[in-house]
């Protein structure tokens, strides 16, 4: 059965093909069966596969497919690696895919370019599960940049908005800039160990370098900057809240729940390489502690709901990267696959309502949705919780792991778990004003709520995974990844932290319920007034990076491209040509058919030659 | 003179005879076809007769003249390269109003003179060759000066030429003179042992520059070339061709022996002048003929240029060592022999679409636009040629290019090399802009590529294509006799 | 004494040579033109003389001869060429012939 | 023998494609289709050889099909055609890219088509002679020879500017070359002078010892000559301007196979005949390569006419070509011949598709493109593939040619390999801007007046980049089947180099 494994690339990888071969001309439930249909499998044979797996307790299992590229000693194989990281991974990308893909044939039915957006998110399926299956980072690196395409595809899936194609550029093209430092750390890796293969990398890495190795470190900070691209954290954050051009159930199953986490999946994966840089690790935590606060932030201004849950998901990466950085290795997964439930069913939802609204995202247009679209509210209520943290959603179990770790560890600290409680209560803060945004309050507009099986049953199945996923993963999961990672014991700081620690977010989400629920404070008032109002300008452009980066790249590049449109290494050859043309003006100047002229430049030049051959 | 002494001088008593025939026929009938094909009899006969005796000992018949392998292969080539010529006039001739008959007369003589230039190692042959050529060449350029399509300009053009032709060959004679003060003797070999002995003095050294200046004028080398587009393009077809091919080639050939033997190319003076020359011809040649529209002129600016270039092999023949020597000799050998047949076909070409009986000549660049579309055969011929003289592979233009860079390289003349590489990049453009006239669409109805081409100017076209082509593809035969020819020069 | 002697007669050709050489930059009359020529062949003929006489050779003086005949068959065509020039353009200047330039 | 015969199959063919217009007007398309199946036919025994069959030759092991005729005894040049696995593929490449071109010219070409076919079939055998010449005279007189067919190519069925751009390509090509003729001449005495034999023979060339300024420029003039030819920063001017006047069988001929031979220059000469000068003069190709990727990159994006654009990206693109020689080690020359091939078949879709779309919109300004993915979907996942191709995209052939060049590289100069890297990310910048301009985004009026039936692909243009695209997912999977046969070759070639 385990040699089946090919299979859960393959399936998504045969939908792709079968519908791109017969170029969209399919019936449309027949689409529908081949790209929800082909996930489904792809689920189901990770089931059975994770059955025979832990059933024969085994550690790790390895499939050599074929070998894909030779080249004197460098001959990475097409081969798979299983073990308890990609199969939770794996669960996540097939199991939570499987419910967007079932939500998606519904919420992109009408759209004219259906069998398209199959196409591209079967495709993405196949590129993020070799992500996680691969054994070797080439091809780690195969389904990274094939995730980023996918991401590229589907984000300008509606093309004619030249807007949402230049999102999609962007997010490919800042994704591309972190790939490139990762693809610079491949090859710095493989000059110094020989090979790609991780596990005989990782062992060899241990052998050839002590720790606070520099050169480990170089590696692992250049693994870090493709980590920072493709999950969205500082500083290469900015492309994620433009991704949300494409379709919402794109935003719940790549932006949220499957390929931004890539980024943690590959340091988790790498983890002895980091073990050996405690530097890189505290580097790891900073970063996800700069972008969780940063992120929520910026999350409490914007007025846009997918951008909102965007800058969240951002935030709850930096939560995960957190984790990674403090060494809780098995949290950072077990917060990635929380986060996965409670954010696809966030993201869904959003997509319900937007639908409902005639595809209005301005949440501020939104209001007293409560009464009007009741299943809607309470998933996203939901939702909510598990985002707050609120015990005992998902979120809660996976988060309180992460901020005890943080206290204890060495690379993390007060100063660090400071910085996350802070998140915390910020998480609390925005979410609880964009619910309460969305739901309360007066009603406007008429709505026309989705209703079908399509449209409900997903979101039902993340919801109850939502509440109670984290619990059995809390309790069930942890052997796989434990056999994965090192064992260390159970975190316990003193009561007074974990007590801060749980009890934050629920004043965080009083003081906005004070703010936005009861209005008892004008939050508006307090958003303009004469401190603030800078301020909130600031986070809402996401504490001017864009702004920056275009100052700093884009518009340098831009101008660079256009002074120098003709190429002016051209200059070159004109010049010689018109050097060549004035040459010939001059001499056939001397050809102006004067007889005498040609008699006294012969005689001129008989001087001349005389004197060189008798007098030089 | 011995009777061997005689019998080896047979051809040339048959080129010169030849003249001398034509007079006496004329004086009875005026009958253009039998003339010719005297002439060319006459051409042929001396031609293998030459050809059979190559391999047998050099004959010096009189101090005058010498018949070894390097003479007579040059003998040869003049006289088989003159067949074309005769052939060319003909076909020139028949369609135009003017007298016919003499002008052959006054081509066998020059070809006379050729050969004895190619025989020449004395001053006295030297000079009476040139100026047999010379003088006869004077008349040629301005023979069609008569009737109702004459073309004004050839007057124009023998005058210029006969002039400036005077001055020239007074400087070389002032310059045989000078040597002759120095040295005391007038062959070649007798003044090699003199500048070996050390008499070289101020005047023998300003006699050979003088004699540069003469043999330069000849060879149109920069900056003694200023008649030559103008004659160029004021001379009929066949007679321009002629200029062209044999009397530059001949003086070019002479000029080799006269500084190998007397040792004058071993000066540095000389060599320094030469490079200069070289230099100067190579960039302005090609200059001149960058933008030039029209073909006459640019085939002439382009032969200024390549005799640049055979500069670069001629100094290289000075060099010590003897296989390097025979390599440069070689290079010279091959490039004149690549350059008169690649001339051949160029002129071919032009006369193909000329039409004297109006006195018109296809010289305008756009003359020849859609020509590809016309006459894919003529192009394409006409544009071998051209790619020949830019020396592009599998044309003789390349091997003989080829040559040059060995030879040079076996010099070390970087430096002289580097110009050649950059003049020829400038080339390049005026050969392949004529290729893309022809290549355009053709406009409007074109007079000149409609006319049926003469069975004679065909028949060049052909057997010098082919000849073209079969020195690039296959030049070991033409080397090996080359290679023999040079010999007696070691 | 023979040196100087030598120099002489050169020097009087060389200026020879020179006036000839000037005769045919200046002159616009095709007539004067090769008339001029004529004096630079009979410089160098004068060259000739002076070295075979210095040589005690006659191959300075046959040389001579054959310089004459060059200025003989020079002037018979040059004069051919000047009849046709005049015939055309009615007159002997060569600066009418500047059709062929460029 | 074969290669002989392959080469004279060609040679033969195009006249015969010439004259077979007098016939009709179609039957020289035949003509030509008839020749590249019998080239591929004649190609098939050396695809298939065994390691048992390959030769050695002067010490070389691994050769094919050593033919040697006397020549010009002269100057010691043979006939000599020998191939080995690096030879074979990209044989191989040609005729299939001959193929393509054929497809591509198959509707465009109207005009004087018997002799656009004669060009087209003589170009081939030019590079065909070209891959397979082991004599550097008659390396040069292939090298030539390709140009003259090209440059009619170019001045005949090209677009407004081609006359400019024909003579530019010519004279820049040809200039380089008299460069490395003379280079060639030099190096050969240099040989004369310390074997005592002259010979224009590869293989008798390898030992010439070429230390010192001497070798250095020796190798210069090489370089130059087939910089110009890949074409590298700063003499790529005749590549933009001859691709986008070239007609598309033209562009694609150009930029799929005539880029290679230079490539295959820089593989074959440099590092075995100069080691010493090549290790020394390193730095500056480095430099060379990196500003090449990079430059060319940044050039590409600032293009509005698509062939243009395209025409950078192919010099970005063979700048790791020059990266990967000068790394000299088994990762990076592997990685350089299958970036070769990749680049081959990238670019070739590329230029097919550029052509398709001017066929149809008569420009080739991406001002006046915009939104045609409704008009011609199929066209527009086809043109998306290749820019995705051409960014580097794992799973496709240019992925992995780039990776191994970047990773060979980066173990023996690492900051060239980074900087170099860069291009991956200008690369996405630049192609999908393309795809942006022209398929994305809103609709322009261009095209609206085109009916989509009128605009979609046919079945011909669908079969042309089929094969181009399954050539590039094949080469993205299984390089191996490429790799097979280009180890042994590049393996000894490897070892007359420095070692790493």
């Amino acid at each position: 059965m385990l040699n089946l494994l090919w299979l859960v690339p393959f399936f998504p990888f045969l939908g792709f093909v079968l519908l791109v071969s017969t170029s969209g001309k399919m019936p449309k439930p027949w689409t529908t069966m081949i790209g929800a249909g082909s996930i489904g499998l792809a689920a189901l044979t990770t089931a059975l596969i994770a059955y025979e797996f832990l059933s024969q307790d085994m550690t790790s299992f390895q499939l050599h497919l074929w070998t894909w590229m030779e080249a004197g000693n460098f001959a990475p194989g097409f081969s798979l690696y299983l073990d308890g990281l990609a199969l939770s991974m794996l669960f996540v990308i097939t199991g939570v895919g499987f419910l967007i893909h079932i939500y998606a044939s519904g919420y992109m039915y009408d759209d004219e370019d259906f069998p398209r957006f199959f196409t591209y998110t079967n495709l993405f399926v196949a590129a993020m599960v070799m992500l996680v299956l691969a054994d070797n980072l080439v091809l780690l690196f195969l389904g990274w940049e094939g995730v980023g395409l996918c991401s590229f595809l589907l984000i300008g899936f509606w093309y004619k908005d030249p807007a949402n194609g230049l999102a999609a550029r962007k997010a490919f093209v800042v994704t591309r800039v972190g790939d490139t430092a990762f693809a610079i750390g491949l090859f710095l890796l493989y000059k110094h160990v020989g090979t790609l293969d991780i596990q005989e990398a990782m062992i060899k890495a241990k052998l050839l370098w002590t720790e606070d190795n520099a050169t480990a470190s170089l590696i692992c900070a250049l693994l870090l900057g493709g980590a920072v691209g493709k999950s969205a954290q500082l500083p290469l954050q900015t492309w994620l809240p433009d991704a949300m051009a494409g379709p919402t159930p794109v935003s719940a199953l790549i932006h949220a729940a499957t390929m931004v986490t890539a980024g943690v999946y590959l340091i988790a994966r790498n983890h002895e390489l980091f073990l050996l840089s405690p530097d890189m690790m505290y580097a790891v935590a900073v970063v996800g502690v700069l972008t969780l606060l940063m992120s929520g932030f910026t999350a409490l201004t914007q007025s846009d709901l997918k951008r909102v849950l965007a800058y969240s998901t951002i935030s709850q990466i930096g939560y995960m990267f957190l984790a990674l950085g403090v060494g809780a290795w098995s949290s950072a997964i077990f917060h990635l696959m929380t986060h996965a439930f409670f954010k696809a069913l966030l993201f869904l939802t959003a997509g319900t309502i937007i639908l409902s609204l005639h595809h209005e995202q301005n949440i501020f247009k939104m209001g007293g949705l409560v009464k009007r679209l009741p299943l809607p509210c309470i998933l996203f209520f939901i939702g909510c919780l598990g985002l707050i943290a609120v015990p005992p959603t998902s979120g809660f179990w996976s988060k309180e792991q992460i901020l005890n770790a943080t206290w204890e560890s060495s690379t993390g600290g007060p100063l660090i778990w400071l910085g996350a409680v802070l998140g915390a209560f910020m998480t609390a803060l925005y979410t609880t004003r964009m619910f309460c945004i969305v739901f309360l309050g007066p009603s406007n507009g008429d709505v026309h709520e989705p209703k079908g099986f399509k449209f409900v049953a997903p979101l039902v199945v993340l919801a109850f995974l939502a509440l109670v996923g984290g619990v059995f993963v809390e309790t069930a999961w942890q052997l796989p990844l434990s056999n994965v990672f090192p064992g260390g014991h159970a975190p316990h700081p003193p009561t007074v932290i974990v007590v801060i620690a749980i009890a934050t977010p629920f004043l965080g989400i009083a003081i906005s319920y004070l703010f936005y629920g009861k209005r008892v404070f004008s939050a508006e008032k307090f958003a303009n007034s004469a401190l603030m109002k800078p301020l909130k300008t600031f986070f809402d452009s996401g504490w001017a990076m864009d702004w920056f980066y275009d100052l700093l790249l884009v518009k340098p590049y831009q101008w660079l491209a256009k002074i120098n449109k003709k190429d002016c290494v051209n200059l070159l050859p004109d010049a010689s040509s018109a050097a060549a043309k004035i040459l010939h003006a001059a001499l056939s100047m001397t050809q102006n058919g004067q007889l005498r002229l040609y008699v006294g430049v012969m005689g001129t030049a008989a001087l001349f030659v005389i004197f060189v051959v008798v007098f030089l | 003179m011995t009777i061997e002494e005689l019998i080896a001088l047979v051809p040339l008593l048959v080129v010169a005879s030849i003249s001398v025939i034509l007079m006496l026929v004329v004086s009875f009938v005026r009958h253009h076809r039998l003339i010719s094909l005297i002439t060319l009899a006459g051409f042929i006969a001396a031609g293998i007769m030459v050809f059979q005796s190559m391999g047998q000992p050099a004959i010096q018949i009189t101090p005058l003249i010498i018949l070894d392998d390097f003479s007579r292969f040059f003998i040869v080539m003049t006289c088989f390269a003159s067949v074309p010529a005769v052939l060319l006039a003909y076909d020139y001739l028949r369609r135009s109003e003017d007298l016919k008959e003499e002008y052959y007369m006054l081509l066998s003589l020059a070809v006379l003179g050729a050969v004895v230039l190619a025989a020449s190692n004395h001053f006295a042959s030297f000079f009476i060759g040139v100026e047999l050529l010379s003088v006869s060449l004077f008349a040629m350029v301005g023979y069609m000066v008569h009737g109702e399509h004459k073309r004004v300009s050839t007057l124009e053009a023998s005058i210029k030429y006969m002039i400036l032709s005077g001055v020239s060959s007074s400087f070389l004679l002032f310059g045989v003179a000078l040597i002759y003060l120095n040295f005391g003797v007038l062959t070649f070999e007798g003044i090699q042992q003199k500048i070996l002995n050390g008499t070289l003095n101020g005047y023998g050294m300003m006699g050979i520059a003088m004699l540069l200046i003469g043999v330069g004028f000849k060879l149109s080398w920069v900056p003694f070339h200023m008649w030559t587009p103008d004659v160029y393009e004021g001379a009929p077809v066949p007679v321009t061709a002629f200029l062209a091919t044999i009397s530059k080639v001949i003086v070019f050939a002479l000029g080799l022996r006269f500084l190998h033997e007397s040792g004058a190319l071993g000066l540095f003076n000389v060599q320094a002048a030469l490079a200069f020359i070289g230099v100067l011809s190579m960039l302005v040649g090609n200059g001149l003929a960058l933008m030039q529209d029209n073909l006459k002129r640019l085939l002439a600016y382009s032969s200024i240029a390549h005799f640049g270039y055979l500069i670069i092999a001629l100094i290289a023949a000075s060099s010590a060592s003897a296989t390097n020597k025979a390599l440069a000799m070689e290079a010279v050998g091959f490039y004149l022999v690549a350059y008169v047949v690649t001339t051949w076909v160029a002129f071919g070409a032009l006369s193909a679409l000329s039409q004297p009986e109006h006195g018109i000549e296809a010289e305008n660049l756009k003359d020849y636009r859609g020509l590809f579309w016309q006459r894919p055969w003529l192009a394409a011929i006409f544009s071998v040629a051209l790619l020949s003289l830019a020396g592009v592979p599998l044309t003789a233009g390349f091997i003989a290019k080829f040559y040059v860079f060995a030879a040079g390289a076996s010099y070390t003349l970087w430096f002289l090399l580097g110009i050649l590489i950059i003049s020829s990049a400038i080339g390049l453009y005026y050969y392949l802009k004529v290729i893309m006239e022809m290549c355009k669409p053709a406009e409007d109805e074109n007079d000149f590529q409609k006319a049926a081409i003469p069975f004679e100017n065909k028949l060049i076209l052909l057997v010098m294509t082919a000849f073209v082509l079969y020195l690039g593809i296959s030049p070991q035969a033409l080397i090996e006799s080359l290679n023999s020819a040079i010999k007696v020069l070691m | 004494m023979n040196t100087v002697i030598i120099d002489h007669a050169l020097l009087l050709a060389a200026i020879l040579f020179c006036i000839g050489l000037l005769g045919v930059l200046v002159r616009r009359n095709i007539i004067l033109m090769l008339i001029s020529m004529e004096v630079m062949l009979n410089a160098t003929g004068l060259a000739f003389i002076a070295a075979g006489s210095y040589w005690g050779q006659a191959d300075g003086q046959i040389m001579f001869i054959a310089v004459v005949t060059l200025g003989a068959a020079e002037v018979a065509v040059g004069l051919g060429l000047t009849l046709l020039l005049f015939k055309r353009y009615n007159s002997v200047d060569v600066d009418n012939l500047k059709q062929l330039r460029g | 023998m074969l290669v002989l015969w392959l080469i004279v199959v060609l040679f033969v063919g195009g006249v015969l494609a010439g004259l077979a217009e007098r016939v009709h007007a179609a039957a020289s398309r035949w003509v030509t289709l008839a020749t590249l199946v019998v080239s591929a036919i004649l190609l098939w025994p050396l695809a298939c050889a065994q390691p048992q069959a390959f030769e050695s030759v002067a010490g070389q092991s691994g050769w094919l099909a050593v033919l040697q005729w006397e020549w010009i005894p002269r100057f010691g040049i043979t006939f000599l055609l020998a191939v080995d696995g690096i030879s074979v593929l990209l044989i191989a490449l040609t005729i299939f890219l001959g193929f393509i071109a054929l497809l591509s010219a198959w509707e465009e070409i109207q005009t004087r088509v018997g002799f656009f076919y004669f060009n087209f079939l003589w170009t081939l055998a030019g590079v065909v002679g070209i891959f397979a010449a082991l004599d550097l005279f008659l390396f040069f007189i292939f090298w030539e020879i390709m140009l003259i067919p090209m440059f009619f190519i170019i001045v005949i069925w090209g677009h407004e500017d081609r006359y400019y751009a024909a003579l530019k390509f010519f004279i820049y090509t040809q200039a380089s070359s008299l460069l490395l003729l003379l280079s060639m001449i030099a190096l050969v005495f240099l040989n004369w002078q310390q074997s005592g034999e002259i010979s224009f023979s590869w293989f008798d060339l390898l030992g010439t010892k070429t230390e010192g300024v001497f070798g250095l420029l020796l190798m210069l003039g090489f370089f130059v000559a087939f910089l110009v030819k890949l074409p590298g920063v700063p003499v790529h001017n005749w590549l933009p301007d001859a691709h986008t006047q070239a007609p598309t069988p033209g562009s694609v001929i150009l930029a799929g196979i005539l880029l290679k031979t230079g490539a295959y220059g820089l593989l074959r000469f440099i590092v075995p005949l100069f080691p010493e000068a090549a290790l020394a003069f390193t730095p500056y190709a480095l430099i060379i390569a990196v500003v090449s990727v990079l430059y060319a990159a940044k050039m590409a994006f600032a293009q509005n006419d698509m062939k243009r654009l395209i025409a950078y990206s192919s010099i970005s693109h063979m700048g790791f070509v020059t990266l990967g020689v000068f790394s000299w080690n088994a990762l990076a020359l592997q990685g350089t011949l299958l970036q070769m091939i990749a680049h081959g078949l990238s670019s070739a879709g590329l230029f097919a598709m550029a052509g398709a779309i001017q066929h149809r919109l008569h420009t080739r300004a991406l001002s006046e493109m915009g939104g045609m993915w409704s008009q011609a979907p199929r066209m527009a996942a086809i043109a998306m593939f290749f820019a995705i191709a051409a960014l580097g995209l794992p799973g496709l052939g240019n992925f992995v040619g780039e990776f191994l060049v970047l990773l060979g590289s980066f173990q023996m100069h690492p900051i060239a390999a980074i900087l170099a890297a860069l291009g991956m990310i200008l690369a996405p910048v630049y192609a999908l801007y393309l795809l942006q301009k022209s398929f994305l985004g809103e609709q322009s009026d261009t095209f609206s007046a085109h009916s989509a039936s009128l605009f979609e692909f046919k079945a011909r243009e669908v079969l042309m980049m089929g094969l181009l695209i399954f050539g590039l997912i094949l080469m993205g999977f299984f390089p191996r089947l490429l790799t097979e046969y280009s180890d042994v070759a590049l393996n000894s070639l490897q070892a007359l180099g420095w070692g790493p």
